[in-house]
């Protein structure tokens, strides 16, 4: 019997996430700034406190190392927190906790204990949110052994990613791109905005279902290059691969690391060409990072140097958020430059 | 087995949320006029009584009773009552704007015109405040910063002195003592300290004001801010603005409940005071006494200013969702503006019909300022500044990437 | 043209200096048994006067006084005296240890051995404390730790409980209540509050105690943790050790300057205490005092244990360059061993010639410990965990990109 | 006349550049944890406190935050601090105050206000420190824009960079590789150590001089093979060529971002094989940029994939600390490696 799906916002099945788990395991709780009576600023968690009390979801300090720490300490205790940083931009006063501490904690006492918290953050511009409010940080983390990082682009992979996330006994951060929240944005912000209900991905079962992390999605399948990317790029590249008519093979990480390396592995062999995408800064960003994994796992089926597009290596600006954002035309235009080649 | 009760999850409420009335007695109020003024060299451990009473001058009548009630110069006090219009009157309009979609966001300082405003007429220029995006109050107080220029910011238009890169309200103006705000909560804190030290160092005579919200007394700036002004009795003023709320949040999720703010500065050895924010006399009084004893070497003072947010956070925000529509009305300290001008009618210092003209050259002025600022452009009407200059002050200098970076964007 | 002096900076600095005695007057002493004990249910801001005393039982005869004096069992007291001596006599031996290279580090309690060990008895077994790298004598006045297995972490050797993955000192012993030990100064102190928030959550009866030293306050995660603690009134408590000294920072550098690290507390809302750490019974009666309140859900108490640092801060710090080489001699707490020691004497549950008996069976227990633990290797003779567990419990299963990195180191 | 030099150590370099700008701009102040009276947990500081007085070089509280956040004021009022965060593994509760405001301020004001500060850290291993004595964080600095990393590799540089950092109007993060402190570690720690005074590049100007930001230096000219490094890799990879008898062309970056992309780029053009060498943990390290940019710059040069050592994906270990170390016997295996293909 297939499951009962609802059509679903991300921001909706995210908090069917958090609720199926509320309710499974009295060891979940769910807290953050403004989180509690009022549901969050993006109402992720609108209706959990007055079902699930106000011991298991409740609003916190405005201070994300406190959050964090409270939560490292909840998490040796045994139970599984599940926290909101506002937004990704704000999570800095945290990094001792999350760095030190959370990813760390376990290997140091030697399985003494653990940490197993998730850390959700939205995060991603398009909402001329400036540059405290645009920010996507996932290559920092990433350079932190111990932690996990997850970016789910649709409402079904954000819950089933969100409920693998809280299972998971290890520390998760889960950004979520809030630019994706009410639907597939793909880039083009001077079109209307299409609604996730119709969108398939926006069909989401209603109980309990998990996406497996370190398993990344081909979004799209083709056979004359490969899109690495997660999040909002991935609708980006989808737009990108129909205008450019380019049979693009889009792979959605979902994990950003640890990741799926075969799946991107075997698709670059296949194709010859690889294009890396993301919104974040480009310097030291994830894309790095893949474009190093590429090269070293792929080096001899390379056609054409692999492309990377980026955020540009400056604050997201505000009034030249478009000018910033890796749109449709410069992710096709990186799409012709691998192919040209 | 054991002799305890199982142990429970204490978590704070307010007692008022929609259709149901607040108590404000929570906010443990001192008659106004009845707190002492103790001398400027006074001992910070010895201000614990002032950090739980309430600094308050005017009474209930308009009339300034009690020691901190100093003799100020009425020109001064209708300068402030002026300021404060049009605070007010800017933010109303520049709400509008907001919803007409001129602008991307904006920040109204509603209900606390009196903190910003007479601190701001209480210092000298050259000193320099770190304030948060609810201190508009401190720019619109001074005659030498001009409108149509933060109206052009908030527009992101041609004319942004921020280039286009800041949000709306995230002002920056050296020249007018006025730190760039930025959209990290409580990192100013600490920066004011910073440069209060600087100041010390180098031997100047002015002093910084650090500006903070109740909500970010919780981040770690704030504990830093409070250690290096103590550690190093920095010439800086600690001013926190408990408005009751951050965003849906009640102040005792912050901490409030059972004792105050400025009761952190006492227990860090520093001098504190809680004052009513709502009460411009009071305001100015207090921030003369602690600018004073900053000028004078005698280390740093934290300032609770206890007011209410009369509205939403931002226009971002519906707190009809959090908190009783008309939670302001009820609130005891009431509103500066009418507090001021009962006053000043009192002694004789003002009219109702002053009153009404003010407001209406005011909203001339402002609605003048506005009107040139759009000539401008507006952030949807395309009339920004360009795309190029997205890649400028990342550094002083731009490296190399950055010009390739620019380069390909073709700009 | 100004009325004011220029500002100066003031940078604190200690009375004594090498070649120059301290004066102490600075600490603000009690005499024992002056300081009033109030019921475990006062009001947080009502315990503002106990934050500037100092909590003292033991008076310079010997004798315990006053309120906070409890009928204390001798046998828990002898108890105490032995564990405080295993304590000194560890660390003494550990000591030399280091300097034969046996291991790479080591930091000792010399002088505040009293403060862990009746900290510890006057806990419950299950409670959780979150300690600092100076709080070994919450292991070592247990039963049920192994000191041979200590000593393997010690000397990294193959039996390390921490797989050598660790500093030598940074323990964790969950099954005895001691959370693991970070090299991150102040991180354990709001995890503590999280671990109450847990038990409170739960329904449990075990409560959490936090420990930070008093240069650490300075870090964020005191003021999350005394903010948490206070908001949720969690069951914790916040024990912050004033030894003096940060390395080769005096303390009024971490802000102890005109006030005390336990008027934070109360500044935050949390009941507060200052007690004597070198005084056995008052460490003991204080810690119970605590607990109560934990116990009760009457929320957190924060305690300063004023104390000295007798020894470098660790085997790679020189003392002799930043402070007088007797100073400890000067302390006027004296030495907690030698307290307690003659209370019992004076109380006759100890004599001079048990002490001297025990004094041996100590040194013999530890040096037949240590000679166990060396038979599983030392740090330099190679006997160590192996390299390939390097790569294990970075995450609960390895994946692929470790497995790999496992390969290539070839283990 | 070339100016007179003294055999120094690199903390004596260190400290004489703190000393040669202390004395030439009265805006420079210097404080940090233990650095007054006591001169550092180094000593890099020794003696400057006695020299310039209290208001000048001070210590300041167990607070990385507020050391980086007073730092931020002093610069915006004028002043030109230089601190000192004990271990670079410390510099985390610091993080907001250096990446949202040190790195954005100058942006986000459009040059209204600015943050000339310099912040001082030891890294890497190789001490016996365990995982919060020994990190190299890098890489975390270079994905944000807006700041300046900087890694002396010694004394000569070590000085001329860290009056360079001073000068300069940007934020700079200076890294110093503390293994390097009293000699050229080579990575082989099992040999005597070397002290500076038998190595030229421990001959050192005792007066201001600057080595330029931004530039490059090849430490090694050779032909076979590129290797990109910074740090004390700078010496392992000596090392490992003159162990494997390749001719390495060895190229110490010093200024890691923003770096000379020409000299990097010019060399692998030449050697046509490039290995990259950092003692930081692997995984989105700055490794990974590094070989996005030379595959990007020189992917028809290439006649092998880019090979990476570094320290490997966990906390760095205390009793396992030379297993976890790249020494010469790794990253002559990645030579050899690169060579063979
Ligand atoms: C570090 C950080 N965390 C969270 C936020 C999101 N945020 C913006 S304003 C705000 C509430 C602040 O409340 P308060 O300090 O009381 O100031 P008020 O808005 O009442 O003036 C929050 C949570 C932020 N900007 N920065
Ligand atoms: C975040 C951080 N900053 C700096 C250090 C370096 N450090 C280790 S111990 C110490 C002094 C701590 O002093 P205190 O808190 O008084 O504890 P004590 O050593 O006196 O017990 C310092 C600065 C550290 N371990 N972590
Ligand atoms: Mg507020
Ligand atoms: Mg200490």
């Amino acid at each position: 019997m297939t499951p009962k799906t609802t059509p679903m916002t991300m921001i909706q099945a995210l908090r069917s996430a958090m609720d199926v788990m509320l309710a499974r395991d009295p060891n979940v709780v769910v807290y953050g700034q403004d989180v509690g009576f009022f549901g969050g600023v993006f109402r992720c968690t609108e209706g959990l406190q007055a079902k699930y009390g106000k011991s298991r979801v409740f609003d916190a300090p405005i201070s994300e190392g406190g959050i964090v720490g409270t939560a490292v300490g909840m998490g040796a205790y045994g139970l599984r927190p599940v926290v909101e940083i506002q937004f990704a931009d704000y999570f800095y006063p945290a990094s001792d906790q999350i760095v030190s501490e959370a990813a760390r904690l376990r290997y140091r006492s030697a399985g003494d204990f653990t940490a197993p918290i998730t850390i959700r953050m939205p995060c991603g511009g398009g909402i001329y949110g400036g540059q405290t409010h645009s920010q996507s940080p996932e290559a920092l983390f990433t350079h932190v052994c111990g932690l996990r990082t997850v970016m789910p682009s649709n409402p079904y992979d954000a819950k089933g990613l969100l409920i693998a996330a809280i299972e998971c006994d290890d520390p998760v951060i889960f950004l979520e791109p809030k630019r994706l929240y009410n639907g597939p944005f793909d880039g083009h912000h001077d079109k209307p905005v299409v609604p996730w209900s119709k969108h398939p991905l926006g069909e989401v079962p209603e109980g309990h279902y998990t996406v497996p992390l370190e398993s990344a999605s081909v979004f799209r399948p083709g056979s004359e290059l490969t899109v690495i990317t997660y999040g909002t790029m991935v609708f980006v590249s989808e737009a990108a691969a129909i205008e450019t008519g380019i049979d693009a093979e889009i792979i959605d990480l979902r994990s950003i690391w640890p990741l799926d390396l075969d799946t991107l592995v075997n698709s670059v062999k296949k194709t010859g060409r690889c294009v890396v995408v993301h919104e974040a800064t480009r310097t030291s960003g994830f894309g790095a990072e893949l474009t190093a994994l590429v090269q070293e796992h792929c080096f001899y089926h390379l056609e054409a140097p692999i492309e990377r597009v980026a955020g540009w290596d400056t604050p997201y600006p505000h009034a030249q958020e478009w000018a910033y954002f890796p749109g449709p035309a410069r992710v096709g235009a990186a799409f012709k430059r691998a192919m040209e080649k | 087995m054991t002799q305890y009760e199982p142990l429970r999850l204490y978590v704070p409420e307010p007692t008022g949320r929609p259709g149901r009335h607040t108590d404000f007695s929570y906010l443990h109020l001192s008659p106004a006029g009845e707190v002492r003024r103790p001398p400027v060299d006074t001992q910070p451990a010895d201000t614990n009584d002032l950090a739980y009473e309430l600094v308050r001058v005017l009474d209930d009548t308009g009339r300034a009773v009690g020691p901190w009630a100093a003799a100020t110069d009425p020109q001064l006090l209708r300068r402030g009552l002026r300021a404060m219009m049009k605070t007010r009157i800017f933010d109303a309009r520049m709400l509008i704007a907001q919803r007409q979609k001129k602008m991307s966001f904006y920040m109204q300082c509603l209900g606390e015109e009196a903190i910003a405003v007479a601190h701001a007429l209480a210092l000298d220029s050259g000193d320099m405040c770190f304030p948060t995006y609810r201190q508009q109050g401190l720019l619109l107080a001074r005659e030498d910063v001009d409108m149509v220029e933060m109206i052009c910011q908030l527009l992101s238009n041609e004319r942004d002195p921020m280039k286009g890169r800041q949000l709306p309200v995230m002002y920056s103006y050296k020249r007018a003592g006025f730190f760039s705000i930025s959209g990290n909560l409580a990192t100013q804190f600490i920066q004011a300290v910073g440069w209060a030290m600087a100041a010390a160092i180098k031997g100047d005579t002015r002093i910084a004001s650090a500006w903070i919200g109740d909500g970010a007394t919780a981040e770690a700036d704030f504990h830093t801010a409070l250690t290096f002004a103590h550690v190093y009795r920095a010439p800086v003023i600690l001013n926190v603005v408990n408005n009751q709320w951050a965003i849906s949040t009640f102040q005792a999720i912050a901490g409030g409940e059972g004792t105050t703010f400025a009761a952190r500065g006492v227990g860090c050895g520093i001098a504190s005071l809680r004052v009513d924010g709502n009460d411009f006399l009071a305001v100015h009084a207090a921030t003369r006494w602690a600018a004073e004893r900053a000028r004078r070497n005698l280390g740093p003072t934290l300032i609770e200013w206890v007011t209410y947010r009369a509205g939403p956070h931002s226009t971002s925000d519906d707190p009809s969702k959090y908190r009783p529509a008309d939670d302001w009305a009820h609130f005891p300290l009431g509103d500066p503006i009418a507090r001021l001008k009962t006053h000043l009618i009192a002694i004789g210092a003002w009219s109702e019909q002053e009153h009404e003209a003010a407001q209406k050259e005011l909203e001339a002025q402002v609605a003048a300022a506005q009107k040139q600022a759009e000539s401008y452009g507006t952030l949807t009407d395309g009339h920004m500044r360009s795309a190029a200059e997205m890649f400028e002050d990342v550094y002083k200098d731009m490296p190399e990437h950055l010009r390739r970076q620019r380069q390909q964007l073709g700009v």
